[in-house]
């Protein structure tokens, strides 16, 4: 059976309760389940936000091109994707990453692999709203993030 | 020819779209590169460090030596930060 | 800061949405929250359930001393380890870990060995009951299971 | 000494705990073995894959050749199989 791939890019927060019953609905042979939540840190208070851009239509294709080379690579039964744009608040959601597979090697490597790619794969960007709502920088994209790829190939 | 521009390189040139006819020689997205830097200053800023810059045609990223040919939509953005 | 290690051996189902607004309630220096949830599969309809006999005291100072364990090797902000023992139905959590970092690599790499000692070290042993409702064999011990401890050598 | 047997130990001995005096030479967990083992086809079947046992003292795993002195709980069990 072919893994069930959903994905998602919203502005709105991302209701976890929902996302992670979504993943197991309705079956009785998922054995594992592995998730990753990527949250907006505060950065000692001198956070407000972070404004994430996207590039609409583009963004949802390449999640789901790299939910189908997990798919391909470790037997999955569902992948679930959501991933914000727009303003977030510390604490919240910035991405949410589910998988799941009879066992648990496949789900966790899957997970895994799919933060990789999406950090540098998917088209957002971050600029840091500081504390006193003034814009800063971009942020600027890290060489580890490149460099983990290669631990795929 | 429709071009789009992301953070950073679309603050510099001061606009997230526009539409271009593109210029005879301009093949590649190499070739639109140096075409588009030679427009002002915002553009040569936002196209300065060239190696950073991400392309994508028909939102499929490509490297700058993709051939422009049949191309509805090129994107330029710098290194994605999202996840 | 000492990571916030939480564990709880229960024979009451697992509320998981609870469980990972728990991980990083009432901070926003938390980057990352990996969590795993592993699940009773019917095995193709002819499993009901799986009993789940556990050792009372032993299992639960297993589990915090390999939550400390995976604190002293990575920078985890939270740990959350809830195992049930009794009877589960298919489709319902065995165990679930959660994992707190300010950065991803750190909560996945966490998650994964947190899994691997449980499995291993937790006194906990799983049987079988048959759609028809009689008991089967217990479960065996994998030597993968075993091996998988290698790893994080 | 107080004696726990969980799983199939426990189905095998027929019994979930049980309190004994220790025999005067039986200082180690493989000595504690050997003197349980020889009690009845029950228990001779429980220990059979010896290699397979495993022990704890006072709720901490320890090896074969573990002693007992000072313990309190000893635990015989089949490999975990949790999570």
């Amino acid at each position: 059976m072919p893994a069930r791939i959903s994905v998602a890019v919203t502005d709105a927060p991302v209701d976890m309760a929902a996302e992670i019953a979504a993943l197991g609905e309705g079956r009785a042979d998922i054995g594992a389940v592995a998730t990753f939540t990527g949250l907006c840190r505060d950065e000692g208070g001198t956070l407000n936000a972070l404004r994430i851009e996207h590039y609409p239509g583009m963004a949802e294709a390449q999640i789901v091109k790299v939910a189908q080379d997990a798919a391909a690579r470790w037997p999955l039964l569902a992948v679930r994707i959501v991933h914000r744009h727009g303003t977030i608040r510390p604490g919240e959601t910035i991405v949410f990453v589910g998988t799941a597979s009879a066992h648990r090697r496949a789900a966790f490597a899957a997970a895994d692999f799919l933060m990789d790619y999406l950090k540098s794969r998917a088209p957002f960007w971050k600029k840091e709203i500081a504390a006193d709502g003034t814009e800063r920088d971009w942020v600027a994209a890290k060489a580890d993030d490149e460099d983990a790829l290669g631990r795929w190939s | 020819m429709r071009i789009l521009y992301f953070a950073w390189v679309r603050e510099r040139v001061g606009r997230g779209e526009e539409e271009i006819a593109l210029p005879e020689g301009v093949t590649t997205v190499a070739g639109l590169i140096d075409h588009l830097a030679g427009r002002d200053e915002g553009y040569a800023y936002a196209f300065a460090e060239r190696d950073t810059i991400r392309a994508a045609i028909d939102q499929e990223l490509v490297e700058h030596d993709a051939p422009l040919a049949g191309a509805r939509e090129i994107a330029f953005f710098p290194p994605m930060t999202g996840g």
